[in-house]
């Protein structure tokens, strides 16, 4: 076992705990902050792969942005503390069973398929993660998504001044 | 030919003219024109069947006559024609003739009628003649049963005539009702014929006789026969007829005794080429004719309706007719229905002369004494009876003797049974002769102040009819008594000779005279008992018993109207609402309430929706992971090879 | 790396993601949930990518095979936060008018 | 050509009535739409070529479906009864009067438009387009101005026609596919290829469609209930024309489509037939209300049709061509009849009625011989329609016949008891002040009781329109 | 390309509209003129005439299908501003921002009816969904609106999850976008699927994501509830032109692939569609509103419109145009009205017809053609679709027609209540006073929805010209 074979179990097991976690924290503000760490490992496991542009990316967007707009919602609603009072034991039971299922089906069948026997992502090298190439990619067969999404942050912009603004 | 064929087509538009003009102008007409136009049809058309008559003895009987095709579909050809023989041309002459004094009777009978009721009374009756002209003119049993079914109308017209009264609208729908029971039968076997052999004319049935197994001709005859017994009032089919006496009463001497009723005997004696060959249609008619004879004379003893009286007897006289026809004596019973038209028409007139005096009563308990009052009318009346009893040389004595003497050849207990029913015939009527003329008079006073005789119009047919039934026997006086049967040899082009019952005039003798002898002894003992002292109080046992009428109408009605009417309500109220309707209601109310409930899935929870959004992501990933065997289990399932 | 690895890596993410959004109540969290699955695509994207390249590599055709995946992670990340911006809009208004953000007690609208 | 102007005239004029709002013009003007439609029925059937007869124009080419109508033997005998019905019950129910009656009459006239369609399509896609025109205009008739419970009623009626209409729709799309050439044409799908266990099931498809339409036990409850609540005016027109459409389309469609799944199951066809027939006679004789026996009656006498149709003889093919055209006339009689009692008295229940024949002589004398002419008395038209199908089912199967002629004892007990309840005994309360009918109904009843004696002395000349294509379907098995 | 370009710029328009007037009577003509603009461009395109020639890299491929779903939602929309523009203008204060968003989700629609690549599928989604969100949102007082928006969000939020794990999968299995490519031969499928999991897998999620977008059960949840709780005016336009593109982008998307399901695609297709039916068409019948009804019925009519996956073939991908046609005409008039009317629920109809003769007619048609009755665009809509089902599979189709014909008779129950208390029911319904121009567009419309019930082919005939 390698270092970046061990690497790879610890970020792996510190974000589906830390992802746990997500779920279990009574307080709100916890639970942003353990998702913030499931960000940050899954940025560990970009870097493993060698898509140094994602991770970064992904910091800065994920947990630098928008996790920090989640946290300043949550504070202006004041909702640091406990808001659910009462958790209905037969749901979680419910989503707990149903979630498990669909995870152990859709397992079990990754693991029927041969497709995919012997096929491994590549580890640490490789230069397609790197700004260089994925840029190029982006401005050249990817320009009419890259414009197209300009539209989307139009809408998505009227939108928030349609919700927000105060009549 | 072409003579032939306008007469004949006059003889049936007069009637019908006279049933259109009377039908639409009775509020126009005055009662005297309706009754001078109604009878001067009838009268017309006598005339013309007289001529008929005469050119058919003269020359013989001819082919169809046809006029046009009523019904012509591919091979099916059902001609609207007529056909002419020597039985239809004697039927001609009693309908048209009978038909003729009933309706002169009636113009004074019904004269107390209003207008408009008076015209409808004669349109009515004039319908009936047209009906039953075309039942006898027919050349083929499609055209017959429109005669058939047009008579059973009229019979429901006139019975229900007064429809003010309730119980004669029940009276005619009754009689309509257990006819058309009988024409259903006769329907069937027209199909009969028609299925096995293409056409329903006579003249091919008969000449393709031999193309019909026995099963068929065993078959087509008893269809036909029950057709016969709705018609002519034979057990099981007989109860209308007693009741169809709330008509007027001289519809019940037309249609009830002399015409409508023989129907079902022309119909047996026209098809005798097919009864002849079918022994146990043959018994079959003879043993219904024979028991009906004995059981309506049996209930006739007992009852009190001088008008009811008369219509068992006309159902057990007709019961004799049936016998003649099983027994093979085709002409006997064609006799039997002439003279018992005579003398039956004339004691229904009788009876009408009576009640007509006696403002509408009719219970003999409380008549008697008539004698005096009424003198044409006692006349005629002890005429008719004596010639319903057999009495010689009445007509009744011929014709009944005939049919006698064919049973005895036939089977003996046959004519022990008619012969008993002979001594109750004369017993009963005389009983009948005895309460209403002899002895005192028992109505009310002022009863007995407006006794009076009929007018003209009404005594005139009464003598008419009176003569011929003394003198309508004669045309058929046997060999034995040394006449030469002049009916017998005028009907054998048409009636099949059947020499079974072949008899030595010795026994022949015999038989005459026991059965007249019984009848006479029974005349006899009806008048010493009744002429003084006539029944009134209710009579117990046996008597009761027949008295109502063996409670064959109580057993109808509890056998077969009250069930049906039972399974009706039953349909009517469980199984079309409860069961059928219910069922159809129950998929809407199903639907309604799939939908109050499926709509609590949408319970407004988002985390009850994406539960179940996964959840339906889980089943169709396993649907899929099944790898199409459920499809194919499906497949196998819906669509099995 | 065997690509199952990443694979029921980013599946158990994805899931557990989804029994977030299953048990949760507070609005902000199972959208933060929705967040988690999307980050599991995103790792899955990306390790299909470099499993991508890697067939390429083996099979000597080099090149930017793979790079496509990441774009689109990049693609996804966009998109995310469009949709945050707008979604935390509505949880905001949502919490003007009903000071809760609850959602079982969303429940004016149903059947 | 003049085919197609019978399905034009009443759809124009009746689109024209809607906006005719004074209720005087938009009357007159129907009654006078309607008897030119019967003037151009008369031309049609009497007169004109028989090439002037057919009409075939594209119509939906990517389908495969043309608007070809045709005016064939079998069509003539039913366009002649729609044709003769409406300017009859237009004229009958003169008085009548209804709210917004520019809508009611133009409603009527679209719905005649829609069973010329039926009668004549020749496409199979056109002819369900008009089954279906046929049914929605009377739909809105019947609840807008029907009786107390019309809604549910009329809803029941339509909702139960429209799942029939559905699943032979979905039978027409079947076939379609299996034809040569695609196409809707009648004559190509005659030649579709289709294996039997296809045929069987298609046939059931189509049978049901057509047999809620005409009813057959037990898909008839919609029926009576419907007849009730329905405007008399419609009612005439639901049960003297529109049943004739399953019937109708039985014939012209489900038996030389599926000739022999038809042989398969008339069995079962005909055994539902005569169930029915003596089911609903039964239960009419429990009735206290005329227009439901009317209905229960037409039930019975339907059932008899369609066991009639599936024994497949020529003569019984006929007798149900010429029965279809009686029973029209008839049941129209019976129904302007009872919506003259009913608009007079205010009551159709025989408990409340009685001894009408005193005070209207000419209304009762017309009505009994309708009542006669529904009871098949000879000389009447009815009866050699059932003595053709009575025939024809005694070939088939002399039991069936048997046990279906209880019918005809059962018919008499029933009519005569409506009768007998309302025209016999004495007045009562209701019948008290009763007029006789006034002149348009009783001219209309005339009318119709002429055309009930002619046709049942000389049906000859129904029976020779309808003959040739009566071989055809026949002889087509 | 000309449609994706315009109506984006039409949604700048309307923003920089909105700065420099506060007229709602302007803002609503420049946006019918925009989108009048945007119709012509569209139909410029069929033309081969194109505002910019863009380098779409195999992103996009427009083709005549795609381009005549644009016309018909463009045109539809048209319709939709002319009979309810005004009532748009009502909903709050952003009048300007509601067109904007409106033409944004039009650009997304275009998107959708042109993408040849997972990518677009997605940004296409995305931009269709986010502005609709806000719509449903957009009365912000009432707690029904924002519930809606809120419910909306996060259920769509969601299926953009899974829609992205199947196009992760997907990528997985192929290693590019693009729609087109197969990674291994489809001929046997059986074999197939035994050792390829990640294809099918894949695009089952996508699947099941696109089966929410056009409210399928067990995917329908949101309907009902976003659909009644957002303003009336949107929820007509959501449920036409924004649910009928869902099925373009099946059509795209399963063309070729629904066969890449494997054998089960038979029957899990088949499943999902008696689902929907049953669930839109049963739940519908027993609800109080008249607007809740309709979203169920929308339900419904996506159960019809689900035969396109199972017959897919040309009859169907015809079919679903047709469909389009008539379902999104009829029920914006019907939403038209319903807006007008001040009780939503079946008795505020009551009477309709005897107050509003022309307006009830309208209505009347509108239904029928929803309930699929001959003469009306809704009959051919669903016969299309049946008989692309029986072509698709003969004898094996015919049980799945026939419950949904029984199916769309239970659906003319509920259609025919807000008939009956409209012509049958006594009743004094509030209605919002209506102008001649209104009830002109209206009747238009009805004539349309007859014409085409009287001649299908005619707009058909469009896609081959």
């Amino acid at each position: 076992m390698n270092a970046i074979e061990i690497l790879f179990w610890l970020l792996s097991a510190l974000a589906i705990i830390s992802a746990m976690m997500v779920l279990l924290s009574k307080n709100p503000v916890h639970s942003v902050l353990w998702l913030i760490a499931v960000f940050f490992a899954i940025s560990g496991h970009y870097i493993l792969l060698n898509a140094q542009f994602l991770a970064i990316v992904n910091i800065i967007v994920y947990a630098g942005a928008i996790m920090v707009l989640f946290l300043f919602v949550i504070m202006l609603m004041n909702l640091n503390k406990e808001s659910e009072p009462k958790r209905n034991f037969w749901r979680i039971l419910i989503g707990i069973i149903s979630g498990g299922s669909l995870l152990m089906i859709l397992v079990s069948l990754i693991r029927q398929a041969t497709e995919i026997n012997n096929k491994n992502a590549l580890m640490e090298s490789g230069n397609i993660g790197l700004i260089k190439t994925l840029g190029k990619l982006l401005f050249s067969d990817y320009v009419v998504p890259f414009e197209i999404s300009s539209v989307l942050f139009l809408s998505a912009m009227v939108g928030a001044v349609v919700i927000g603004k105060k009549e | 030919m072409e003579i032939m064929k306008t007469l004949l087509a006059f003889i049936v538009l007069w009637p019908l003219v006279g049933f259109l003009v009377n039908g639409l102008g009775r509020n126009y007409f005055s009662k005297k024109r309706i009754a001078f136009y109604a009878s001067e049809q009838i009268f017309a058309s006598f005339i013309a069947s007289i001529i008929v008559f005469i050119l058919i003895k003269n020359n013989g009987a001819q082919g169809d006559i046809t006029y046009f095709n009523f019904i012509h579909i591919g091979k099916l050809i059902i001609p609207f024609a007529f056909k002419i023989d020597q039985l239809s041309a004697i039927f001609l002459l009693i309908i048209t003739g009978i038909g003729f004094l009933i309706h002169v009777y009636s113009a004074a009978y019904m004269q107390q009628e209003e207008q408009a009721h008076y015209g409808r009374y004669f349109s009515y009756l004039n319908l009936f003649i047209f009906s039953m002209l075309l039942l006898v003119l027919g050349a083929n049993y499609v055209i017959m049963f429109i005669g058939w079914e047009g008579v059973g109308l009229c019979s429901y017209l006139l019975i229900g005539f007064w429809f003010k009264n309730d119980n004669y609208n029940y009276a005619a729908k009754k009689a309509f009702i257990m006819n058309r029971i009988g024409d259903l039968g006769f329907l069937l076997a027209i199909f009969w014929m028609i299925a096995k052999l293409g056409t329903a004319n006579y003249s091919d049935v008969f000449s393709n006789v031999s193309q019909l197994s026995t099963t068929d001709i065993t078959a087509i005859t008893i269809l036909l026969f029950i057709g016969a017994m709705g018609k002519s009032a034979q057990i099981p089919l007989y109860t209308w007829l007693p009741d169809a006496m709330a008509g007027p009463t001289p519809v019940s001497a037309l249609i009830h005794a002399a015409t409508m009723v023989t129907a079902g005997i022309y119909m047996v004696a026209r098809s005798n080429v097919l009864y002849s060959l079918s022994e146990v249609a043959q018994n079959l008619v003879a043993i219904t004719g024979l028991v009906t004879a004995l059981f309506a004379a049996t209930i006739a003893i007992k009852q009190n309706d001088i008008k009811k009286v008369l219509a068992y007897s006309t159902v057990s006289q007709l019961g004799y007719m049936f016998l003649g026809l099983g027994v093979g004596a085709y002409t006997g019973a064609v006799f039997h229905v002439m003279t018992h038209a005579f003398f039956k028409a004339l004691l229904f007139l009788g009876a009408g002369s009576v009640i007509h005096a006696m403002h509408h009563e009719q219970d003999i308990r409380k008549m008697g004494g008539l004698k005096k009052y009424l003198p044409i009318t006692h006349i005629t009346f002890l005429i008719g009876c004596i010639a319903i009893s057999g009495i010689p040389p009445f007509s009744g004595f011929f014709s009944k003797d005939e049919i006698l003497a064919a049973a005895y050849a036939h089977n003996p207990v046959y004519w022990g049974i008619g012969v008993a029913t002979a001594g109750l015939t004369a017993f009963y009527m005389f009983r009948l002769y005895a309460t209403t003329f002899l002895g005192s008079f028992r109505g009310t006073p002022e009863q007995a102040h407006h006794l009076h005789e009929s007018p003209s119009a009404m005594t005139i047919p009464l003598i008419i009819l009176a003569i011929l039934s003394v003198v309508g026997g004669l045309v058929g006086v046997p060999e034995s008594l040394g006449g030469h049967h002049a009916l017998h040899q005028f009907l054998s082009p048409v009636l099949l000779t059947e020499v079974k019952y072949e008899t030595t005039h010795s026994t022949e003798y015999m038989l005459m005279g026991l059965s007249v002898a019984i009848a006479a002894t029974a005349i006899v003992i009806a008048i010493v008992t009744y002429s003084k002292k006539p029944q009134i109080s209710n009579s117990t046992g046996v008597g009761k018993l027949l008295e109502n009428k063996w409670y064959i109408d109580e057993l109808y009605d509890a056998i077969i109207v009250k069930p049906l009417g039972s399974l009706a309500s039953f349909l009517k109220n469980v199984i079309e609402k409860s069961g059928i309707d219910a069922a159809v209601n129950g998929v809407g109310k199903l639907v309604n309430y799939s939908s109050r409930q499926l709509r609590l899935l949408q319970n407004g929870q988002v985390g009850g929706y994406i539960l179940l959004m996964v959840l339906g992501m889980i089943v169709i990933v396993l649907i899929w992971v099944n790898d199409g065997y459920i499809y194919r289990f499906l497949m196998n399932l819906f669509f099995a090879k | 790396m065997p690509i199952q690895y990443y694979i029921i890596l980013s599946l158990a993410l994805f899931c557990i993601g989804i029994v977030g959004v299953l048990v949760r109540r507070n609005a902000i969290i199972i959208f933060m949930c929705i967040e988690l699955m999307l980050n599991a695509v995103n790792l899955l994207l990306v390790a299909f990518s470099k499993m991508q390249y890697n067939t390429a590599v083996i099979a000597n055709k080099a090149t930017t095979v793979g790079a496509e995946g990441q774009l689109f992670v990049f693609f996804i990340m966009v998109v995310a936060a469009a949709e945050v911006s707008v979604g935390l809009a509505i949880i905001v208004m949502m919490f003007r008018n009903t000071h809760s953000i609850d959602v079982n007690f969303l429940n004016r609208l149903k059947n | 050509m003049i085919s197609l102007l019978l399905i034009l005239i009443p759809l124009f004029t009746g689109l024209l009535t809607f906006f005719l709002k004074q209720e005087k013009t938009a009357k007159n003007f129907s009654i006078f739409s309607s008897v030119i439609t019967l003037g151009t029925v008369c031309i049609a059937i009497f007169f004109a070529q028989n090439n002037q007869l057919l009409f075939n124009t594209q119509w939906l080419p990517a389908l495969g479906s043309r608007f070809s109508i045709s005016l064939d033997g079998m069509s003539k005998a039913l366009v002649l009864l729609t044709a003769i019905s409406f300017p009859v019950v237009f004229i009958a129910t003169y008085t009548n009067k209804y709210k917004s009656s520019h809508s009611f009459y133009a409603l009527m006239l679209l719905t005649q438009a829609g069973l010329m369609g039926v009668f004549m399509a020749t496409d199979a896609l056109l002819f369900y387009f008009f089954w279906e025109l046929a049914l929605i205009p009377v739909y809105f008739l019947s609840s807008i101005w029907g009786g107390e419970k019309r809604i549910a009623v009329t809803f029941k009626f339509f909702i139960y026609t429209f799942i029939g209409s559905l699943l032979m729709l979905v039978g027409i799309l079947y076939l379609y596919f299996n034809t040569v050439v695609p196409s809707f044409q009648i004559k190509d799908l005659l030649a579709a290829k289709i294996s039997l266990k296809e045929q069987n099931i298609l046939f059931w498809l189509f049978f049901i469609a057509f047999a809620i339409k005409m009813p057959i036990f037990p898909l008839h409850t919609w029926q009576p209930d419907a007849y009730e609540q329905s405007p008399t005016a419609v009612t005439m027109i639901l049960s003297g024309v529109m049943v004739k459409m399953g019937l109708f389309a039985v014939l012209r469609w489900l038996v030389p489509l599926f000739p022999e799944s038809a042989k398969t199951y008339s069995n079962i066809v005909i055994a539902l037939s005569v169930i029915g027939m003596i089911y609903a006679s039964l239960i009419a004789i429990k009735q206290d209300d005329i227009k439901r026996l009317i209905a229960y009656s037409s039930i019975a006498h339907i059932g008899l049709m369609c066991a009639t149709i599936f024994t497949q003889t020529v003569i019984g093919t006929t007798g149900v061509m010429l029965q279809m055209f009686n029973h029209g006339i008839n049941v129209i009689g019976l129904w302007i009849v009872a919506d003259a009692i009913e608009q007079q008295l205010g009551t159709r229940k025989f408990s409340e009625l009685g001894g009408l024949a005193q005070k209207a002589p000419s209304l009762a004398i017309l009505f009994v011989i309708l009542a006669l002419a529904n009871i098949a008395l000879p000389l009447t038209n009815a009866f050699v329609g059932e003595f053709l199908m009575f025939n024809s089912l005694f070939q088939y199967n002399v039991w069936v016949a048997a046990i279906a002629g209880i019918s005809i004892i059962l018919a008499a007990v029933y009519t005569l008891n409506m009768v007998q309840k309302i025209l016999y005994g004495n007045t009562v309360a209701a019948t008290e002040k009763a007029l006789d009918t006034t002149l348009n109904i009783n001219w209309m009843l005339i009318v119709l009781v002429v055309i009930v004696f002619a046709l049942g002395v000389y049906p000859q000349p129904i029976i020779d329109l309808t003959k040739d294509t009566v071989n055809v379907i026949v002889q087509n098995r | 390309m000309n449609a994706i370009i315009l109506s984006a710029l039409g949604g700048i328009v309307m923003m920089f509209t909105g700065i420099f007037t506060q007229n709602k009577i302007v803002i609503k003509n420049i946006a019918i003129i925009t989108l009048l603009l945007l119709l012509i461009g569209n139909l410029l395109h069929f033309y081969g005439i194109y505002m910019l020639h863009v380098d779409v890299k195999d992103m996009l491929q427009f083709n005549n299908f795609g381009l005549f779903f644009n016309t018909i939602a463009f045109t539809s929309t048209l319709i939709y501003f002319l009979l309810s523009g005004t009532d748009i203008t009502k909903v709050g204060i952003n009048v300007a921002e509601y067109f904007a968003l409106i033409f944004f989700v039009l650009c997304g629609v275009s998107i959708l009816t042109s993408f040849h690549n997972l990518l677009m599928l997605f940004l296409g989604i995305e931009i269709l969904s986010i502005p609709l969100y806000i719509l449903t949102g957009a009365d912000k007082k009432n707690l029904k609106s924002n519930e809606a928006a809120l419910k909306y969000f996060l259920m769509g939020s969601f299926s953009t999850g899974i829609l992205l794990m199947g196009i992760a999968l997907l990528y997985g299995a192929s290693g590019n976008f693009s729609i087109e490519s197969v990674p291994s031969t489809t001929s046997k499928v059986a074999e197939m699927a035994n050792s390829s999991i990640l294809t099918p897998l894949g695009l089952l999620f996508v699947f099941v994501a696109l089966l929410f977008k056009v409210s399928a059960a067990p995917f329908h949840f949101w309907v009902p509830d976003v659909y009644d709780g957002a303003p009336s005016v949107f929820t007509s336009f959501m449920a036409t032109i924004a649910k009928a593109v869902g099925f373009i982008a099946f059509i795209f998307l399963f063309e070729s692939r629904i066969a890449e399901l494997g054998p089960s695609s038979r029957i899990i297709i088949p499943f999902v569609i008696i689902l929907t039916l049953l669930i839109g068409n049963i739940t519908a019948v027993f609800q109080q509103s008249v607007k809740r009804m309709l979203a169920y019925s929308s339900i419904a009519q996506a159960g019809f419109m689900l035969f396109v996956l199972y017959s897919n073939n040309d009859i169907s991908s015809e079919g679903i145009l047709l469909y389009s046609v008539a379902y999104s005409f009829a029920t914006i008039g019907i939403f038209a009205i319903l807006i007008k009317m001040k009780d939503y629920t079946f008795e505020g109809y009551n009477g309709l017809a005897k107050k509003e003769p022309l307006i009830a007619a309208a209505n009347t048609i509108f239904l029928l053609s929803l309930a699929g009755i001959p003469l009306t665009a809704g009959f051919f809509a669903k016969y299309y679709m049946l008989l692309s089902a029986i072509k698709a599979n003969g004898q094996n189709a015919l049980w799945l027609v026939i419950v949904a014909v029984l199916f769309a008779a239970v659906s003319v129950y509920y259609y025919f209540r807000v008939i009956q208390a409209m012509y049958f029911k006594e009743g004094n319904p509030e209605i919002a006073t209506t102008n001649t121009s209104f009830k002109v567009i209206l009747l238009a419309l009805a004539a349309i929805i007859i014409f085409i019930g009287l001649f299908p082919t005619v707009v058909l005939n469009f896609l081959y010209f």
